[in-house]
């Protein structure tokens, strides 16, 4: 019997819905929905990316029982006994150290929002630590920063189906066609109607091809390029003088910053033309209505918050503000990482972006959790390495759907971390690089096994639902998180992922009016959405009122500040980390779909220009070795005309390949976002190609072995 | 003489034409030798295979044909190479067509149509390719595009007035005019001058 | 009237409305808004057929609004292997009966040919204008299973006796001039519709195609033994009027159709290649005597002054009974339009009138009206040049070939009179013969009863069924 | 005339569906049920990507298709207005693959119910050993003849960038383009003034 169960997809923020059909307990397909953002479309990965769900044991098998290491090495044991063994642990942990020596993660992927909520609840009323946080750190941390410091929301202001009906897209550092092929059909379907495309992108990315103006700068010069694009609007007095006046704060000291990155300066930090800045801020200050969107090209640089704020203020002085078809738009890249924000799996705040130092709220909260919170921002993430290595302040981490050894930068020193940290717990659906490292693995269901709901990127809760039983003894991962806060003498006996929402609403004004009932009749809720009569918010800042403190827009402008490492001629080339549109984050499913990965798999790609390619006696297809102060990969050279000499680009997906062992950890000094976008490396050459393949071949089936997976018939 | 003089072309002036297809019958005629045509109509054993074509509406009616694009985007479609220009007319090389259909869509006017290629009154067949009719494998026919050539291959000797093409020859009301864009544009120029 | 079928027709599914068939209709029978389809005015059709030739709006292969094209041949009356496009104006055709009659082995097929045909006919297999082939033609058609390749030019010479004597009789009695000449039915359709009270003025002669038709099942019956009702009698004709003609119903002898199928040139061609005989190649072969005889002067009806050239080759040398000094009077040769000339006749001054082409026929019958016509005789003929210019001849794919092609099939009437051994009507061997086994004299009792007719009102509307 | 499918590199984001698509709708959907993940990966389609465009390319279905003429063996044939290629009877000679001007066709292994095709006379020897040699056979676009949807490829195309193109549409759209010709010229005249 065929049924039908409507869902999410998990892969990015677009949020498209889809159908799973399910044939005796099994899925046997996927087809698109008639969803508020996809309407009824699906790229590959929604169509042909869920059979990772029957474990087929491709890059890393599903993890099915709780395991305990013992002696060295990880065994599996009931459920009773992980649990009872991890509160024990983490109990004496907090004794021992006290609370902030534990961190915890969000999941900015399956889990859903009900599970982050738990998580975070069980940092702060459990353990008595903010130090809850989650890859939104290493992605649109900076975002969050950014975008609550100038307009008050750190999402998307308007709407993925606005995209279309735009006048103007000015796209920064965003790869839609690859990050988001959804939303990059509003693009294109923009660009058919008629809209001016303008792509700031060192490389030239789909969108920069249909584009109508591509600027090219130099990577890493983000900064100096949005301070001479202010320096434009205020010079040519093309910015909206009244919209100011009446609804932005500090114009003042931003027009003294901006003052001296005339367009001729920024042209020789940046390598656009100066007439090409001049040309597109013409046209964006004359559009009737302008949207911005930008990705991780702006974000993931040691200079990310300044230039978020600083793309924000293009809108401020422009007006493109708190109407439909206008705003600037952070294209959330997790599938659920606005939704793991939204719950507060951050260390600054509960959730619905409620301070945890405003002690108002910190009461609420307290009142309603029964138990004292505390007053301290927690730590990041990105952090915890120097946290644990250096000042050895944290003993224990509760890795909840993550894998940083494989995500976050400098995997050589994430290991280090894991391997000094007293205690390390990780929940997940497969086996991973970072639960090699884990002294209690608990099983948790997946996407497609579980209900709860998603934020998309653009602010919007849809419901996922439960289609097929989970295997072995998995359990949801917010029912694991109760379980062991009971065994911890904090009970939580949640029934379902409703009662969760609903606690949660009642504690969230702006979410409030967002109950599942509103979400199945509508499809999707965009918050604010502060009561049960309103129907969602498609765009924020409706008659240009501000969420900040004081209800105006902030402008903000910053020096330019190099990329902290520079090529030179040990490292002459610079990596940006970027993704590919088959696979999605860490591979752990995607690597497990027999369709998306044959479409590309192992060791991954390092993209580089012809010329580099030629200087270096590299053909196309050929294995390289990349080289970085941090580590030294195996990767496939793909040799593109669409990137710039002395640029090359990875893809983090891939385990072989995997750039994260090259990349640096400098970070943000607000958001604490790590420069993923540019490093130094050096490519190598390999003379005896069957060898380096045959490498690969036995990398791949190590990996494989380690991972669990059984070995393969031949 | 460094500049590229541009293409002639056929070119039809609104309000003229009366829809006759006589341009559409004389460019049949004066291309199909090869197929044995020549003066009575009772020569032709092919259908009519036009190269310039006559839109009628309920307003208006007018022939479309070949602009001879100088960037010719039917060309640049062509992934034979089938499309070359000679002596300044894009001529399109049958027997190097594969009938991909490229060009036809490639082409703004609509100047060109594909259509069986015909020799000696007959179809010629695929050299192998061959399709199921009536429960036998038989060779298919070829398929080619037609544009038109400005008659650049027609021979001339029949009471034809130099070397302008059959379509503008036959029209009984003037509608079709073979543009020499260099001439023209100094024309119109002297002309704009004189209203000065 | 006996005929229902207008002959003429503008298929609606094709015409464009481009109006150019009625810019050459001599009668204004062609109605319609421009850029809509087009009818015919039955009435005031004359069958010439000049649309037919002129019409280039023709069905393309891809157009989905029309029906099939084998049904429009079917339609048309003609063969469904026929592979030449098909046009919006067209005429009926008869080539299916001919083809069926022509397989019945008890009929005794006897066929006829217009001068115009001969040098006509060769187009239509590719060969150049005025190809002149009557020996290829009688070869074709007596591989076509007709069993008397006869002529229509031996009834020209027969017509040339005839007429010849009526108009001296009526210039030596003065009456009823001038006379015109009756060959043309196109041309006697229209005097009838549109100057009845004129009538008289004709020439009571019927076409030499008639002539033949009705000397084909008398003396031709004789001759070869066979019952009248036994012969089928067809006409290869230039002219699409011819089918008019034909079928007219005085159009009889003894009961029997004087010609039971007219069929055009265009129509013989097609049954060529449909019986694939291969034309171009064929021998040389004789017409069938001795209807099949024909001197220089019965070749030269299918031009413009043709029938006045032969004419007054007899007439002069039956009035004066002297040879004519110049058999070639390129006084009233020509084309399009009128031509007008006097002929010394021994003591006579003949003043003649030539007209090609219908429109111009009006000036003339206005004159003859108000009785101050000067002319003795005068050659009417509604094709452009003559039956060369017919609308049952090959038709043409480019209007800019058309003078040259005109020409070419004059020149090889005019060509082929000139070779001729015999070039007077009055002094074809066979001719005497006729005169003498059958018909006695011109205008004696037989003629009037086998070769003469009578002219109709047709003024009416009413009369068209 | 063919039917065939071809992209607007003005709509394609290069995301690849296309051919993932195109795989698995050959493989039939027990492609992601199958025990064995070592499952064969050959789009019919590729999506190339150059400094100025993004498309898939795929057959085109000539008219005159080169492929059929230089198959040795009649195994490219026409058949519903496509050009098929019957791969029971492909012998492998790769020159349909070397003449298409599009690149359009691959050779690949042939399969049969899941299972990789295996010659039963040819071996070759791979690592010492000698084995039957596989089947390979030239693959190409066959508008997904056999599942009785049309191309998949253009129903999963999430930017409308793939058309399927059947003949009349050549036909329409070469009538529209020739009557929007025609109407550009209405509002001028007088060309023979030149």
């Amino acid at each position: 019997m065929e049924n039908k169960v409507l869902t999410v997809c998990p892969y990015c923020g677009s949020g498209c819905q889809m159908n799973l059909i399910v044939e005796e307990g099994k899925i046997v397909g996927a087809e698109p929905a008639d969803g508020r953002t996809n309407e009824g479309n699906l790229c590959l990965k929604g169509h042909y990316g869920w059979d990772f769900l029957n474990d087929p044991q491709i890059l890393t098998a599903r993890i099915r029982k709780p395991m305990i290491r013992k002696s060295g090495t990880l065994a599996e044991v009931s459920w009773e006994e992980a649990i009872q063994y991890t509160a024990e642990k983490l109990t004496a942990i907090k004794e021992k150290y006290g609370p902030d020596a534990i961190m915890g993660t969000g999941s900015a992927r399956g889990p859903g929002n009900e599970a982050n909520y738990v998580m975070q609840k069980f940092m702060r009323a459990v353990i008595g630590t903010n130090n809850v946080d989650h890859c939104a750190r290493v992605c649109h941390g900076p975002s969050v920063a950014g975008l609550t410091y100038s307009l008050g929301d750190g999402a998307m202001s308007n709407s993925i189906p606005e995209i279309e009906d735009t006048d103007l897209l000015f796209i920064f550092g965003y790869n839609a066609a690859v990050t988001h092929p959804i939303v990059a059909r509003r693009i294109v379907r923009a660009k058919q109607k008629g809209a001016t495309i303008i792509v700031i992108d060192p490389r030239k990315t789909e969108s920069a091809r249909i584009a109508d103006t591509w600027l090219p700068l130099k990577g890493g010069t983000n900064m100096a390029l949005v301070n001479a694009f202010g320096h434009v609007l205020i010079a040519e007095e093309l910015y909206d003088k009244q919209y100011v006046e009446k609804y932005v704060e500090g114009f003042a000291e931003y027009k003294a910053t901006v003052q001296k990155y005339t367009p001729e300066y920024a042209e020789s930090i940046t390598g656009v033309q100066a007439a090409e800045i001049r040309k597109v801020m013409r046209q964006y200050a004359s559009a009737n209505k302008a949207m911005i969107l930008y990705g991780m090209g702006v974000c993931q640089f040691a200079q990310a918050v300044d230039v978020v704020k600083g793309l924000a203020s293009l809108a401020l002085l422009t007006g493109n503000l708190g109407r439909p078809g206008v705003g600037i738009g952070p294209v959330r890249g997790q599938n659920n990482v606005q939704g793991s924000c939204d719950m507060g799996a951050l260390p600054n705040v509960y959730p619905g972006y409620q301070s945890v130092t405003d002690d108002k709220i910190r009461k609420k909260f307290e009142k309603a959790w029964g138990v004292s919170l505390p007053r301290k921002v927690g730590y990041r993430i990105t952090e915890i390495p120097h946290l644990v290595l250096k000042e050895d302040k944290v003993k224990a981490y509760y890795i909840f759907g993550e894998d940083p050894v494989q995500s976050d930068p400098n995997a050589s020193e994430v290991r280090e971390t894991l391997d000094k940290l007293e205690f390390v717990i990780v929940q997940d659906i497969f086996m991973n690089k970072t639960a090699l490292h884990a002294d209690v693995i608990f099983p948790a269901t997946s996407w497609g096994e579980h209900d709860g709901v998603y934020s998309s990127a653009d602010r919007g809760f849809q419901q996922i639902r439960k289609a097929i039983e989970p295997p072995g003894e998995a359990k949801p991962d917010w029912q694991i998180i109760s379980e062991l806060a009971t065994a911890m003498g904090y009970p939580m006996s949640y029934r379902n992922t409703e009662e969760i929402w609903d606690e949660m609403r009642g504690l969230t004004p702006s979410f409030a009016g967002a109950s599942y009932r509103k979400m199945e009749e509508q499809g999707s809720v965009q918050w604010p959405c502060p009561s049960e009569d309103h129907p969602g918010t498609p765009y924020l800042y409706e008659g240009n009122r501000f969420t900040t403190s004081s209800g105006k827009g902030q402008l903000f402008a910053s020096e330019w500040r190099a990329p902290q490492e520079q090529p030179d001629q040990e490292y002459p080339l610079s990596l940006s980390t970027v993704r590919e549109v088959g696979h999605y984050s860490v591979r752990t499913m995607t690597g497990n779909c027999r369709a998306l990965s044959q479409l590309s798999d192992e060791p991954g790609f390092i993209q580089m220009s012809q010329a580099d390619a030629s200087s270096l006696g590299i053909e196309d297809g050929q294995l390289v070795h990349v080289v970085s102060r941090r580590g030294r990969v195996l990767a496939r050279a793909q040799i593109s005309n669409r990137v710039k000499t002395g640029a090359t680009y990875m893809t983090y997906h891939f385990w072989i390949g995997a750039c994260n062992e090259l990349t640096g950890d400098y970070l943000d000094p607000v958001s604490k976002t790590p420069e993923y976008k540019y490093c130094a490396i050096r490519i190598e050459k390999i003379a005896d190609q069957l060898r380096a393949e045959q490498q690969v071949q036995q990398e791949y089936e190590a990996l494989r072995a380690q991972m669990h997976v059984e070995a393969r018939p031949v | 003489m460094n500049n590229v003089l541009p293409s002639p072309f056929v070119i039809a002036e609104a309000g003229k034409c009366i829809g006759c297809k006589a341009c559409e019958l004389a460019c049949f005629a004066v291309h199909n030798d090869h197929n044995g045509v020549v003066a009575a109509v009772g020569t032709v054993t092919v259908p009519v295979i036009p190269r310039l074509h006559v839109v009628r509406t309920e307003s208006f009616t007018l022939p479309v044909q070949c602009r001879q694009c100088e960037n010719a985007p039917c060309a640049e479609a062509c992934p034979v190479q089938a499309i070359r220009r000679e002596e300044g007319t894009m001529v399109i090389h049958e027997e190097s067509c594969i009938g991909c259909k490229g060009c036809a869509m490639a082409c703004p006017f609509g100047a060109i149509s594909l259509n069986k290629a015909f020799s000696n009154g007959k179809v010629v067949p695929q050299i192998q390719l061959k399709e199921r009719q009536h429960n036998a494998m038989v060779r298919s026919a070829k398929v080619i595009a037609y544009k038109c050539d400005l008659c650049r291959t027609r021979d001339h000797k029949d009471g034809a007035m130099g070397n302008v093409p059959a379509c503008v020859e036959v029209c009984p009301v003037g509608a079709l005019s073979l543009v020499h864009p260099d001439t023209s544009v100094s024309r119109s120029r002297t002309a704009a001058a004189m209203r000065l | 009237m006996s005929y229902k079928d207008p002959i003429i027709h503008i298929d609606e599914q094709l015409c464009t409305g481009c109006r150019r068939c009625a810019a050459v209709c001599p009668v204004g029978a062609i109605i319609g808004e421009p850029g809509h389809p087009q009818t015919i005015d039955a009435h005031r059709c004359v069958v010439c057929g000049q649309c037919v030739q002129i019409c280039t709006a023709y069905a393309a292969d891809n157009e989905s609004t029309t029906a099939s094209r084998a049904v429009k041949l079917q339609e048309r009356g003609q063969l469904p292997n026929v592979r030449e496009p098909l046009f919006a104006a067209y005429s009926s055709g008869d080539i299916q009966k001919v083809k069926a009659v022509l397989a019945d082995p008890k009929r005794f097929k006897v066929v006829q040919c217009a001068p115009a045909i001969r040098v006509s006919l060769a187009e239509e297999f590719g060969l150049p204008f005025g190809t002149l082939t009557p020996g290829k033609m009688a070869a074709a058609l007596r591989r076509l299973k007709f069993d008397r390749i006869y002529d229509t030019n031996f009834a020209a010479d027969v017509t040339i006796m005839e007429e010849g004597s009526e108009l001296i009789g009526r210039v030596m009695s003065g009456e009823r001039l001038p006379m015109f000449t009756s060959c043309c039915p196109a041309w006697v359709k229209y005097a009838e519709t549109a100057a009845p009270e004129l009538l008289e003025h004709l020439s009571s002669c019927k076409s030499p195609m008639q002539m033949a038709g009705a000397l084909f099942k008398t003396y031709g019956a004789q001759l070869d033994g066979i019952a009248p009702s036994d012969i089928f009698s067809v006409a290869v004709m230039p002219c699409t009027c011819k089918k008019f003609e034909c079928s007219r119903e005085e159009m009889s002898v003894d009961g029997y159709r004087e010609v039971d199928l007219v069929i055009t040139t265009r129509e013989l061609a097609s049954l060529i290649k449909d019986q694939g005989i291969d034309f171009i190649h064929l021998p040389d072969e004789p017409f069938d005597s001795p209807l099949g005889k024909y001197s220089g002067a019965g070749s030269i009806f299918g031009a413009t002054g043709g029938v006045m050239e032969a004419a007054i080759r007899t007439g002069y040398e039956l009035i004066t009974h002297e040879q004519i000094p110049n058999l070639q009077l390129d006084f009233v040769r020509g084309e399009e339009g009128i031509r007008t000339a006097e002929v010394q006749i021994g003591e006579l001054e003949l003043k003649v009138a030539v007209v090609a082409g219908l429109k111009y026929v009006d000036a003339v019958l206005a004159k003859v009206a108000e009785g101050t016509c000067p002319y003795h005789f005068i050659e009417v003929m509604a094709c452009p040049e003559g039956c060369v210019s017919g609308g049952g001849q090959p038709k043409l794919l480019l209007e800019t070939q058309r003078k040259m092609a005109y020409q070419a099939r004059k020149s090889a009437l005019y060509r082929h009179d000139s070779h001729q051994k015999v070039r007077k009507s009055h002094e074809n061997p066979d001719i005497i013969k006729l005169y003498k086994d059958f018909l006695g004299e011109p205008l004696g009792h037989t003629s009037h009863h086998l070769l003469h007719t009578k002219f109709v009102d047709r003024s009416f509307k009413e009369e068209m069924s | 005339m063919n039917r065939f499918v071809i992209a607007d590199p003005d709509k394609c984001i290069g995301c690849h569906t296309c051919e993932v698509a195109c795989v698995v709708a050959h493989a039939g959907n027990n492609m992601f049920l199958q025990d064995e993940s070592g499952a064969d990966f050959y789009p019919r389609l590729t999506v190339v990507e150059t400094d100025e465009v993004t498309a898939p390319v795929q057959c085109r279905h000539c008219e005159d298709a080169p492929c059929a003429n230089v198959c040795p063996n009649g195994s490219i044939t026409s058949k519903d207005n496509s050009i098929f290629i019957n791969q029971d009877s492909c012998i492998g000679c790769k020159t349909c693959m070397l003449v298409c001007p599009y690149g359009a066709i691959t050779m690949v292994p042939a399969h049969k119910g899941g299972q990789k095709q295996l010659q039963s006379g040819l071996r070759s020897n791979t690592a010492g050993a000698w084995r039957s040699k596989e089947r390979i056979v030239a693959n190409k676009c066959d508008l997904c003849e056999d599942s009785g949807k049309g191309p998949e490829c253009v129903r999963v195309c999430p930017t409308n960038a793939l058309q399927f193109i059947v003949p009349s549409q050549i036909e329409d759209s070469i009538s529209r383009k020739r009557l929007a010709s025609a109407q550009s010229l209405l509002q001028f005249g007088g060309f023979s003034r030149l």
